[in-house]
């Protein structure tokens, strides 16, 4: 199967069940929502020694108190990690920026407690309040007051979804990679959590030292074509991967089949995408399906 | 059976004598039919009597109630109502929607003491004036209104919001003395002049005022600032048909903490140009 | 013939060293009592009044009788009053009022209704009046003025006995007024505190906040340099025992039962630094009973209903003030007080139109509208039994001569018997 | 007359347990079968039911000032619903009578304040009743006891017991409540009582003494100090040996056997105090059972509930009394969730289980202290009925049963034994002859329950009451409203007493001394008890 000339391998990506959270940043200005969105993201491209995955989702005009703000969808292998995260993050990174407020943005039947435990940097001062069902922490700072939703909504989610560009040089494939961010981006409840939204070190799992869980794909690495049983056709001198992460199994469908079409570029050999035979997570995401 | 959308009730006869009609409520009515709503049992004075000797009733087997007339002496309806709508096109008594947990009430006129007093949820709203003691405790009990939102577009009484717990109550008009007393939490947004004393040994909870106010000396000035709460607040109250005019919005409050004679953990929030 | 140690009953006082010289159904001399005692033991000692239905005199059985129709065919009764009765009086109106499903309130819903709503918000740190005479170094009166409603307050109770252990009597204590006029009780004041009308909570709750060490932002609360609060604070912690005596300066004055919140729990909070007390001046002779005898027979103090059968509390509900101002009731029945005198102006213009009962022993102001009066014997001098003094002591009071008009709590005793009939 | 036939007899005092046996019933007292009635015989039949005694309450409280103070600050708990605790005189006589109880013994009365307990008492339908006298703060008594003049002290004891119509002497906190009202209190036997000079066991020992030399029938009622606090146990034992076996009623005693020294190490130290009760054969003991739920403490203890006032914020009332006595009242809350509760819980039990006679150790919830009287069935079922005990011990915080031996218990009471600690027991350590038993010239009170599995349902509601041979209760329900008597003690004094005491009053109380005592008019249905 060919999309402008491009082969999509038949195969698919394995990806596995996480748990995520939608968390929303607001503050006085635009600026500061991203300032806090950012730094609350930072350092968040795989959980494999992240604690996390999290990207900014959207900007986001519609929020509760009528700022703007900034959606970041955040994943996690369990809930009990994505607790540790979510206080971490949003104590250390949106509790410190000047005007922010954050808000749950996730409907969702399990909850994990936030505020309600970074309260206590209040030192017994704060207060709640509830509207409707939804509790609030106002936590006094030095600027005013911090606005921290109680709890935030836990949801199953998906990570791991994931493209690999096969091109003929890095300059093709970046800029196939970049097409394919911005396309992915327009689809809401997904974020790409890697710089730039692309991964050039892609990983296997295991390695030959017993302390090492990931080592480099090196079936995918161009330069070791001879020493190993490499996947690259000919032709192919530079790969780039774009991992996507959501919270429902549709939008990560969906992101990497946008991704997957804007990469067509010439130049491009082929698309295919990264797996573990099967064995790691239960959705395989047949790209020839994607466009079926 | 021909099923109607709503029941209707009248009253026959206006009365001086209280009445006692904790059964007019959705939870109960939405299950019986004609014959059965005429049989429930009310208190006039002393007398017990039937429903239907006092209103005449249309409709049957709905939770949407409508009541009509001068209602002023019937009191306790909406009683601890969890569901349903019940909307009252006139005056209503003391004790409505005590102890509600859900469900809607509307009120075309004004009520008696006691609205929405240990209310634990669902939405009041008032066109005309309530009485006092707004969702407050019955003697002896220290937890008032604890869940639930009271709208009153006219004035209130005193002592509205007493020993309040959680939960929001909106006055646009005027409002008597020491609201909020005691209370516990919750949020009391007073949009009118205000009498004396707001807050009076509050534990927690915030008091919003728009209007004048004379802040009593148990309460320490903190700072000027714009509470990102507020703005919360108020759109969450805008979701419910509650409307705060744009310049209390976008604005400046000057904080005061209190009661300090008690814990100090409450809050008025005075509008910084309302004095 | 002399009788000693008789109780007087006019006041929450309740002095029970009087003597009375009795010649025949006639006391002829009073000794020891104030001169408001004196007169009333002399004035009061026969009704002057004949049984009347619609202004004409008729027998007590026709009045009895006619009474009990009113009551009968009534739909929403109040019985009220019962702060110049006997205990006895007063359960045997709590009888009648459960079996005719009525309103019953006592005149605390004029007086210190406010101290009860606040006892029951608070609660109440206390004590006998003896407590007061033998300990306190303290004595601060707070919108009261004993010099003139209690006469010998001072001199049995608050200010000059020599006590246990204030062996020096006035000068082992130190008396502070605070009031918003100048009364008679504040010259006799170490100290007198004149605060701005209203300004009561404002005070109270300054006083609070001082003993948190949280001084207002102000230089003056109520009118009086926060100095001076400061130096009532210490004198307060700095105190052996203290006693606050409030009245209805606190109740009736705006803020009412907010007002004796801050008071008890000022007092309250005081008792982390030493011992202090709280006692309200209640002004009629037997008004605590009605709240202690309301309470065993119906587990509330005042504003009972028991239209449903079972009672029910709730003041600004049930009180006769509240019942009346909003037209409520259709038959009065009132024992022992002139509420015609003393209500406010809209409750009297219902009292105008409804049918009232009247017992008492003489003519007031409420007897004047009533339909039905109905005299009875006084209570203290005329009929014997139970009062509560102010701080709960209760004393038997006697009955020293006869009438020819039974108790009040005969009187309602054949009511109940004609309207279970 | 009455005859009630085919009924299970427990009459523990004249030793029938269980057989079928008559009693017959004329003029208010228990008779012998009579060869001929004279008068129509009117028969119940108790087949398939249980005949006892009516019920014995040793330490309730009923009436008085601070029962009626607690209804006044408390209007949320006495309308419907639950949690309930406080009654009305009326109902407190129609509840006790619907679970089998006839006599009732009001714990606590200040005498300047007994007037209004009689006056309250008697207001309450049914019941006999009486109340007990507070001595250990008296002034007249702290004099005595300074002097250590006990001729006096005897005389006082007398005086205080006739001016107060009282039927005991009751020792509440003796000297702690005297230093509350400088601020202090007292924490061991040997502390001073300020102005005085003299140690609660100096007072203790010689009311003691008094009281067994006046020869009145019930033996000092005594509430000791630190009432409720951790590690109380040693100044019970304490208290215990310092009385060197004299008779003595310890009331409550589950609120002082505590050991630990907070809230982190709170423990049961049932088994030591049970001990050492057990070795004492002239003590007896009323338990005090917590019930959970919502409850209204009171006691005369005030600096006691003062400290549950610091601890829970609630609303606090406390009154001095001059010269005698003084208050406290605090709402409360017993939660099986919160370990110091359930602990009390499991303290109350073992005392019940550990004190091996149970003609020692009495049912009460110190009503509404620990819980209200309307709980007693709920208490026999969780000592006849091991299952529901453990039942119910599955629903507690789960250290309780590492501080207290409750789990290892394996006893149950049987008929006879709940027939001892609810009605035999108690009358006779209230020296009561008529009560508590059904031989011939006792008082007609008896009570009679539907057998049944559920023995909470047993007792909850009597198939029939008879009070002084009157039926008053049938199905658990009022069929009559009857009034019972005040007992009283009385005892010969030393007129000359009363100048001692007159010019006390005079100089430092505020009524009359003529005024002070209350008079027979409060007494209309009285029963004297003579002593010597």
């Amino acid at each position: 199967m060919q999309v402008n000339g491009v082969e999509i391998v038949d195969t698919f990506a394995e990806a596995f069940p996480m748990r995520g959270a939608r968390v929303l940043v607001t503050a006085l200005s635009r600026k500061w929502a991203l300032e806090a969105a950012r730094a609350a993201t930072g350092f968040a491209t795989s959980v494999i020694a992240c604690g996390c995955e999290a990207g900014i989702e959207e900007e986001t005009g519609d929020t509760p108190d009528g700022r703007p703000g900034v959606n970041m969808l955040f994943f996690a292998v369990s809930r009990e990690e994505l607790e540790k995260q979510l206080l971490q993050r949003i104590g250390q990174c949106i509790m410190t920026a000047p005007t922010t407020a954050c808000f749950n943005n996730l409907e969702a039947s399990q909850h994990i407690r936030v505020g309600g435990k970074l309260r206590y940097f209040g030192d017994g001062y704060q207060g709640s309040k509830l509207l409707g069902d939804r509790r609030f922490w106002r936590i006094p700072v030095m600027e005013g007051e911090f606005l921290l939703e109680d709890s935030f909504g836990v949801q199953k989610a998906v990570g791991g979804g994931n493209i690999l560009i096969l091109a003929e040089t890095l300059e093709v494939a970046l800029e196939a990679a970049e097409k394919a961010v911005v396309a992915m981006k327009q689809v809401k409840g997904i974020i790409l959590p890697f710089p730039g939204g692309i991964v050039r070190s892609g990983s296997k799992v295991g390695s030959r030292y017993r302390f090492l869980p990931a080592s480099t794909n090196t079936a995918y690495c161009p330069t070791l074509r001879g020493r190993v049983e490499s996947e690259l056709p000919p032709g192919v001198n530079a790969v780039l991967e774009i991992v996507v992460d959501g919270l429902e199994l549709e939008a990560v469908k969906e992101a990497m089949r946008v991704g997957l079409l804007a990469a067509c570029l010439p130049g491009v050999k082929s698309i295919s995408a990264g797996n573990y035979g099967g064995s790691l997570g239960p959705y395989h995401l047949h790209l020839r399906e994607l466009l079926g | 059976m021909r099923v109607m959308n709503k029941i209707e009730l009248t009253l026959k006869e206006e009365t001086t004598i209280p009445l006692e009609a904790e059964v007019i409520s959705p939870d109960l009515l939405a299950g019986l039919r004609h014959q059965e709503i005429c049989r429930l049992p009310v208190y006039l004075g002393r007398h017990k009597a039937r429903l239907g000797d006092l209103f005449s009733i249309k409709g049957e087997r709905s939770s949407q109630i409508y009541v009509q007339g001068n209602l002023s002496r019937v009191k306790k309806m909406g009683w601890g109502m969890s569901t349903g709508r019940l909307c009252i096109a006139g005056n209503g008594g003391m004790h409505l929607g005590a102890g509600m947990t859900g469900g809607e009430i509307v009120v075309d006129g004004n009520t008696g003491d006691w609205l929405g007093a240990q209310m634990q949820g669902g939405l009041i709203r008032i066109r005309g004036s309530a009485g006092n003691l707004v969702g407050a405790a019955y003697r002896g009990n220290h937890t008032g209104m604890n869940r639930g939102l009271i709208v009153i577009e006219g004035n209130a009484g005193n002592m509205i919001g007493e020993h309040m717990r959680r939960g929001v109550i909106v006055v646009h008009g005027d409002v008597g003395d020491f609201p909020g007393a005691m209370m516990r939490g919750g949020t009391l947004v007073l949009a009118g002049p205000v009498g004396e004393g707001p807050g009076a040994g509050m534990h927690r909870g915030t008091i919003v005022v728009l209007g004048p106010c004379r802040i009593l000396p148990s309460f320490k000035y903190a700072a000027a600032y714009k509470p990102v709460f507020l703005l919360l607040l108020y759109r969450w109250l805008k979701g419910q048909g509650v409307e705060i005019p744009g310049d209390k919005v976008e604005a400046e409050y000057r904080r005061y903490c209190g009661d300090l004679a008690e814990t100090g953990k409450g809050e008025i929030l005075l509008w910084h140009e309302a004095n | 013939m002399r009788v000693n140690n008789v109780v007087c009953m006019f006041c929450g006082a309740l002095c029970d060293d009087l003597e009375l010289v009795v010649e025949g159904d006639r006391i002829t001399e009073v000794r020891k009592g104030c001169a408001i005692g004196k007169k009333k033991f002399l004035h009061y000692q026969e009704p002057v009044l004949s049984p009347m239905v619609d202004g004409k005199v008729v027998d007590l059985e026709e009045a009895i009788q006619v009474a009990v129709d009113i009551l009968s065919s009534s739909r929403y009764p109040l019985i009220y009053g019962l702060s110049s009765t006997t205990c006895e009086g007063q359960v045997a109106a709590v009888r009648l009022a459960k079996a005719i499903g009525a309103n019953i309130d006592s005149t605390s819903s004029v007086c210190h209704g406010p101290s009860t709503i606040a006892k029951q918000i608070v609660g109440v740190s206390t004590a006998t009046l003896g407590e007061v005479k033998n300990r306190a170094d303290l004595v601060i009166f707070w919108g009261c003025n004993p010099a003139a409603s209690h006469p010998r307050h001072f001199n049995r109770y608050s200010v000059l006995p020599k006590g246990q252990f204030i062996p020096g009597g006035r000068e082992g204590r130190r008396v502070v007024v605070v009031d918003v006029r100048p009364t008679p009780t504040a010259r006799i004041a170490d100290t007198f505190l004149q605060v701005t009308p209203g300004g009561d909570y404002e005070a109270l709750s300054t006083l609070r906040a001082l003993l948190k060490k949280i001084p207002p932002d102000r230089e003056e609360v109520a009118g009086i340099p926060l100095a001076r609060w400061e130096e009532l604070a210490e004198a307060c912690k700095a105190a052996r025992y203290g006693i606050l005596f409030f009245g209805m300066g606190l109740t009736m004055s705006r803020g009412r039962y907010m007002n004796v919140v801050a008071a008890l729990s000022l007092v309250r909070d005081l008792n982390a630094f030493t011992r202090f007390g709280a006692i309200a001046m209640r002004g009629h002779g037997n008004v605590t009973g009605s709240e202690q005898a309301l309470a065993w027979t119906t587990g509330y103090p005042f504003a009972v209903n028991f239209s449903r059968g079972t009672p029910r509390y709730s003041p600004g509900e049930f009180t006769a003030v509240d019942l009346l101002a909003r037209g409520e009731v259709d038959a009065v029945l009132v024992i022992a007080s002139d509420p015609a005198a003393h209500f406010p102006a809209a409750a009297v213009r219902h009292l105008e139109q409804v049918p009232v009962i009247a017992l008492d022993p003489h003519p007031t102001v409420t007897t004047s509208v009533a339909k039905v009066v109905i005299p009875c014997a006084v209570s203290g001098i005329s009929a014997a039994g139970t009062a509560y003094r102010m701080d709960g002591v209760p004393l038997r009071a006697k009955k020293v001569i006869s009438v020819a008009y039974p108790s009040d709590a005969e009187i309602l005793a054949s009511i109940s018997e004609g309207v279970k009939q | 007359m009455i005859k009630i036939i085919n009924g299970e007899v427990y009459d523990p005092l004249n030793k029938i347990a269980g057989e079928i046996r008559e009693i017959w019933v004329e003029g208010g007292k228990i008779i012998n079968p009579p060869t001929k009635p004279r008068t129509p015989v009117e028969v119940i039949d108790a087949a398939g039911m249980l005949v006892m005694p009516g019920g014995v309450d040793i330490h309730s409280h009923i009436a008085g000032s601070k029962v009626n103070a607690g209804r006044v600050m408390r209007p949320e708990v006495h309308g419907w619903g639950e949690g309930r605790s406080l009654y009305t005189a009326e109902e407190t006589g129609h509840l006790y009578a619907r679970m089998g109880y006839t006599t009732v013994m009001e714990a606590a009365v200040a005498p300047l304040k007994a007037r209004h307990t009689h006056e309250e008492l008697n207001h309450i339908p049914v019941l006999d009743k009486g109340c007990y006298t507070l001595m250990g703060n008296n002034h007249l008594v702290l004099d005595c006891v300074r002097r250590k003049d006990l001729n006096t002290l005897k005389n006082v004891v007398a005086w205080l017991l006739s001016a107060s119509r009282g039927m005991a002497l009751k020792v509440v906190n003796a000297g702690g409540v005297e230093n509350w009202k400088r601020g202090g209190n007292v924490r061991s036997l040997d502390d001073s009582v300020v102005e005085w000079g003299v140690t609660p066991r100096e007072i203790i020992t010689m009311l003691v003494e008094a009281n067994e030399a006046l020869g009145l029938p019930h033996s000092v009622h005594l509430h000791c100090h630190n009432l409720g606090l951790p590690g109380n146990y040693r100044s019970t034992l304490e208290t215990l040996q310092a009385l060197e076996g004299r008779r003595v009623h310890l009331t409550h005693l589950q609120f002082y056997s505590y050991g630990g020294k907070g809230q982190a190490d709170f423990c049961s130290r049932a088994q030591e105090v049970a001990e050492e009760v057990n070795a004492q054969p002239l003590v007896t003991v009323d338990v005090g059972q917590v019930i959970f739920g919502d409850v209204t403490t009171m006691t005369a203890d005030a600096p006691a509930q003062y400290g549950l006032y610091r601890i829970t914020g609630n609303r606090w009332i406390s009154t001095d009394v001059n010269m005698e006595s003084g208050a406290g009242i605090v709402p409360l809350a017993f939660r099986p969730r919160s370990p110091v509760n359930s602990i009390q819980w499991a303290v109350g039990l073992e005392l019940f289980l550990l004190i091996e006679d149970p003609w020692r150790v009495f049912l009460t919830t110190d009503h509404p202290n620990a819980g209200p009287f309307t709980m007693y069935p709920q208490v026999i079922k969780l000592l006849m009925d091991r299952d529901y005990r453990e039942e119910m011990m599955g629903s507690l915080h789960p250290k309780t049963f590492k501080r207290t031996t409750l789990a290892e218990i394996r006893r149950e009471y049987t008929l006879s034994e709940i027939a001892v600690i609810t009605r035999a027991g108690p009358a006779r350590a209230l020296g009561l002859k008529d009560k508590g038993h059904l031989g011939v010239g006792a008082d007609a009170d008896i009570a009679i329950y539907r057998k049944g599995n559920d023995w909470e349902e047993v007792f909850s509601r009597a198939a029939y009451v008879l009070k002084a041979g009157e039926l008053v209760i049938k199905d658990g329900e009022m069929v009559r409203g009857t009034w019972g008597k005040t007992f009283r003690v009385d005892t010969p004094r030393d007129p000359r007493v009363e100048k001692v005491v007159k010019d006390k009053y005079q100089r430092w109380g505020t009524v009359s001394f003529d005024n002070y005592g209350v008079e027979d008019a409060y007494l209309p249905r009285e029963e004297v008890i003579r002593c010597r």
